[in-house]
Parts: C-alpha cells; structure tokens; sequence
C-alpha cells in the first residue's frame, strides 16, 4: 500500500460520515488525481473477499461493512448494552431509594465519597431523576424513577425490602434513622444503643 | 567549572511525591546529605494544613511514628552518636520499620515510571468510537432487590471503632516551634526534657521535629552532653 | 480471507469498544479457537504495511489506526487537549493497578502522602472506579478501569510487569537499610555478613 493510501485507510476509518474528496485532498494535502488514485488502491483492497469495502455515497466517500456481513452486524447491535451498575452506582441506588429525595451533598455524607460524577451517569441512564429542591432553598434532591423500580423488580417507589440494623450514632445519623423509620424500611425500635 | 555543592542546592520539594519519595531519593543518592532534610516541610506535606486528606486514625498513627523516625534519625546525624554505643532498642525497631516502608514502597514510583514511558509509546493510535445504531438495545437485566438491603447495610454498620488517642491532643509543629521560640526568648538556652516534660510521644516528637526545624534555619544550636541524655537548645543571637 | 476473518473484521470496525473474546465467539458462533486463528489471519490482514492494526487491549479486540499516523488522524478529529496525568496519579494508578482493590486510605499509608485529591480526580477521569467496600464494612476500595488499560495500551487488568521488575535490588535495599538502621553507630565497613 502507497503511503497516501494506508493515510486514507485510517481517515476513512475513523470518520462518522462519508468525506468529500475536497476534504481528502486538503486532509492529505494531495491533490486530487493522487487521492483519487490511492482511492482505487483501497478499494482493492477492501474486495469481495474482504469484510469491509470503500464506497462512493452521499457526496463523499466511506468505508462500511460488506452488504452480506448485515445480519452478523445486526447481531452485534441487538447485544443487551454492557448496562452493569457498578458498586458504587448499587450503593448510591440504595441511599437514594431509602431516603428519597435526597441532595447529591447530603449522599456524599453518608457514603464518605464524593458521588457527582455516580449521581450524573445514574440521571443519564434513567435510574434517578431530579425531584425539585427544597421550598426553603438548598440543593437539588434526587428520587429514584419506574425504571428502576422494573429494574430490581420493584412494584412501586418506597416497595423495598426492609433493613433491620441500624449502628450509627451522632446527630446526623439520628436524623437518617428517624427518616428510614417514618418510610417503614426500619423498625422503630431497631438500632440506638441507649437500651 | 565545578558542579555546585549539592549541599547548598536548596530541595525542590515540588518534585516528590511525599516524605518516602523523598527520604528514599535522599538515602539513595548518598552525595545529598540527610541533614539537609527540611522536615517541617516534609511533615506539613503529608499531616499538616494543606493535606486535605481526611485521615483514619489508624494511617495518621502510623505515619506519625515513621516520621517520628525521620526525625530522630536526622538529631541522631545532627548531635551525632558514639559508634560503640548500644542504640535504644525502641528507636532501632522504628527505625527498622521505616527502612522497611521505604523498601516495600520503592517499587511504585518505579512503575509509575514505566507507566509513563508507556503512555508515551501508545499516544498514536485512534479508535474508531463510532457508536452503534439501529434498533433500541432490548431491557437491562434485572437486578434483586436484596442487593439494595446489602448495599444499604453496609454504610448503616459502624465501623469498627479506630483508636483516637494520638488525635485527641494534636499538636502542631507551627505550634511547636512557636512555643520554642518564646522559650527562647526568655532564656538564652532551653532543655529539651524540660520543654517536653509530661508530654505524650506524638507531642515529644512534634517538639523534636520543631527544634531540627529552628537548628536548620540557624535559629538555633543544639548541644547533647550523652547520647540518648537531655538536648540543650541554645539560641542564636545576632 | 475466510468467511470468520471476513465477520471479525466487520466486528471489530463497528464495535465502539474492544470486543472480548467470550463476545466474540457468541457472535460469530464459533468456538475460541477458531475465532483465535481468525483474529490472527486479520492481524496479518492489517500488518504494518497497512494504515490499521488488530490489537488486543483492555479486555478484547479492537482495530484502531496505525501510531505512525496519528498525526493525519488529528487533522480529521481534533483530539481533546492532552489530560497529562501528575506524576503523583501516576504514582497512585501505579499503586492500584498492582494492589487492586485498594481502599484510599491503604493508598495514603503506602505512598506517605494525601490520596484524596489524587483518586478523586483519577475517578472523576474515567481512570480508577470504586469497586465496592469489603464485606465486613470499611472505607470503599478502587479498582483501574478500561479506559486506564486503553490508555496505557494493556491486555487487561493485571497486563503489568511483574512488580518484582521495580523493587530495589538486595544491595540497594541493603544501603537503604543500612543508612537509615546504622546510620552513626557502625562504621561503614562494620556489619554485613559476619555470620
């Protein structure tokens, strides 16, 4: 392969769209006998007995998978999304659906971990969503979506299995306590160690 | 022309990665001179204000006595020691543990090395990263509900209790040397048992680290009558 | 080339991330290895004489453009300005790709310095993940990602030289010990093997 050639290999490959040949030649800085000659040395290359071939189409040109690989294709699109929900995604997931609604700051205090960027790609794939701030001001709350809920096989917001212990003290935990208690995911009498 | 005397070539503490980096690097390059070690900076670095790290009891102790080491290892450079004496079992061992930290962490700035290189040597190629479309992608599988119980358990247990008592009466070496300073400027010269009498070994330390700090900047000038005996800190006067 | 290679090589153009080999034989159907000799015959498809190469990297296989070429590649896509990693993430990605899972503070302990900063914006860039808390409870562990093993042309996690390679040979770490243990109380020709 002529190094024009294996140049256009990679730009064709990497490019979403067809290019033009003015764009190949100002791309190369060749002009455009060259490019359109190296042009016909990748379309040899990429034949019938190839997977891929370079094509001539909508005002520019492009390489794509051969016309009888569609159904291999079509069985890479239909593959179920490498949708797994991390750790620290199942953790952020649990507070929220515990304590919902409930502030990005107020998850990363119970989680000791900062939980933007867990928060942000939870919104982005359907599982939380922003429920409003505070009449009295403050910081966006989050709840958790339907989605959700039919992910983990749950009939409704607040359907959840309950927890039974409760370890934590300081005036911070009491406040997460009282709330797990008056949604009905933690007995009244669970944890506190004033007994 | 001669190269300049590394000894006069202030540290560029920028360019370690941390007290180990540095003692590591300083004990290798053996034409660097230990007493140079500027350990205020060192400690600030890795326990004082700008260390944003929320520290568990249980590093911050542990780095506190291997400090704790480095200090006494530059006094022992600094006062100097007889060579027939038997050194305190106790400062040996810390000693020990700190050579062993420093071996066992010497293979990662090594690598981060050749990670490095290797970020250098595959910076060329490009990926495609065309996304893929078509039909919608079926339903993510489904997940159980017992995983939210597990995941939600986990930050409702306490964790086991760390010990907090060289926290509780933290003292810092701004402080020290603070305190050092008034003393001095009291009497001409200050006793270094007297300074710390009653104190605990994290504050004695703390103390220790303040006076090598005040002998480095030429404040001051120590004097020990026997090894492992009282330190007589004496104050410079112009 | 055979109908296989043809399928792998048509794969491998459309997936956006690296195909593993699992993936790959589920695909096509076949068993790993004949999808293995494939991958080879592709790989001498697009041999150096090409503008494309067939790599393994991150946990699968990928085409991707030859490094010679990068420079024409940036003129179709501008590449996003270079995110130089410190040398202290560095340092840190070094600790967690030989330690992995590590918690933060088990970071902090080994290098001697604040990690908080550090893993936050190793995890906020895509290069470190959380890889959940140890089941007795305990501060949240890190893993490297992916996108770590792309960047730094690795077949996986674990695609690491041995750490061996990087300690200190038995007489330098004899002279580390030996200046910081007995430093003031031998003479240097003192100690040593005397037994």
């Amino acid at each position: 392969m002529t190094g024009l050639a294996r140049q256009l290999e990679a730009l064709l490959f990497l490019s979403p769209e067809p290019l033009p040949l003015v764009a190949l030649c100002e791309l190369t800085e060749e002009a455009p006998g060259a490019v359109q000659r190296a042009l016909e040395e990748l379309g040899e290359r990429h034949g019938p007995d190839s997977g891929l071939e370079v094509v001539e189409v909508a005002g520019g040109f492009a390489l794509r998978t051969r016309a009888d690989l569609a159904e291999i294709c079509d069985r890479l699109r239909e593959r179920p999304p490498e949708d797994r929900i991390t750790p620290a995604g199942l953790e952020t997931l649990a507070v929220v659906a515990y304590l919902e609604p409930i502030s990005r700051p107020q998850i990363s205090r119970l989680r000791g971990v900062a939980a933007d960027s867990t928060v942000a790609s939870l919104v982005e794939r359907g599982l939380l969503e922003e429920a409003g701030r505070p009449a009295e001001g403050g910081a966006m709350r989050y709840r958790t979506t339907p989605l959700f809920q039919e992910r983990f096989d749950l009939r409704g917001p607040g359907d959840l299995p309950p927890l039974e212990r409760f370890e934590l003290s300081g005036p911070e935990a009491e406040r997460v306590r009282r709330r797990l208690v008056e949604a009905g995911h933690l007995p009244a009498d669970a944890g506190g160690d004033d007994g | 022309m001669a190269a300049p005397d590394a000894l006069q070539q202030p540290m560029e503490l920028d360019l370690f990665e941390g007290p180990f980096d540095l003692l590591l690097t300083l004990v290798l390059r053996e034409e660097v001179d230990l007493l140079e070690l500027p350990l205020l900076e060192v400690v600030r670095g890795a326990l004082g204000e700008q260390a944003r790290e929320r520290w568990d009891a249980e590093t911050a102790g542990e780095l506190i006595v291997l400090l704790a080491a480095m200090a006494e290892l530059k006094a022992r450079l600094l006062l100097g020691e007889p060579i027939d004496e038997e050194p305190d079992p106790d400062a040996l061992e810390a000693r020990e543990r700190l050579a062993a930290r420093l071996i066992a962490y010497a293979p990662f700035p090594r690598a981060a090395a050749w990670l490095a290189e290797r970020a250098r040597d595959s910076a060329g190629p490009r990926y495609r990263r065309v996304p893929l479309e078509g039909a919608a992608p079926p339903p993510a599988p489904r997940e159980p509900p017992e995983a939210l119980v597990a995941a939600m358990r986990a930050l409702l247990v306490a964790p086991p209790a760390p010990s907090l008592a060289h926290l509780t009466n933290r003292v810092s070496v701004p402080e020290a040397i603070g305190r050092l300073q008034a003393a001095l400027a009291r009497a001409s010269s200050v006793s270094f048992d007297a300074l710390t009498a009653g104190a605990g070994r994290l504050e004695e330390a703390v103390t220790l680290i303040a006076t090598l700090e005040l002998a480095r900047r030429g404040e001051v000038t120590l004097a020990q009558a026997e090894p492992f005996g009282d330190i007589a800190i004496v104050g410079r006067r112009p």
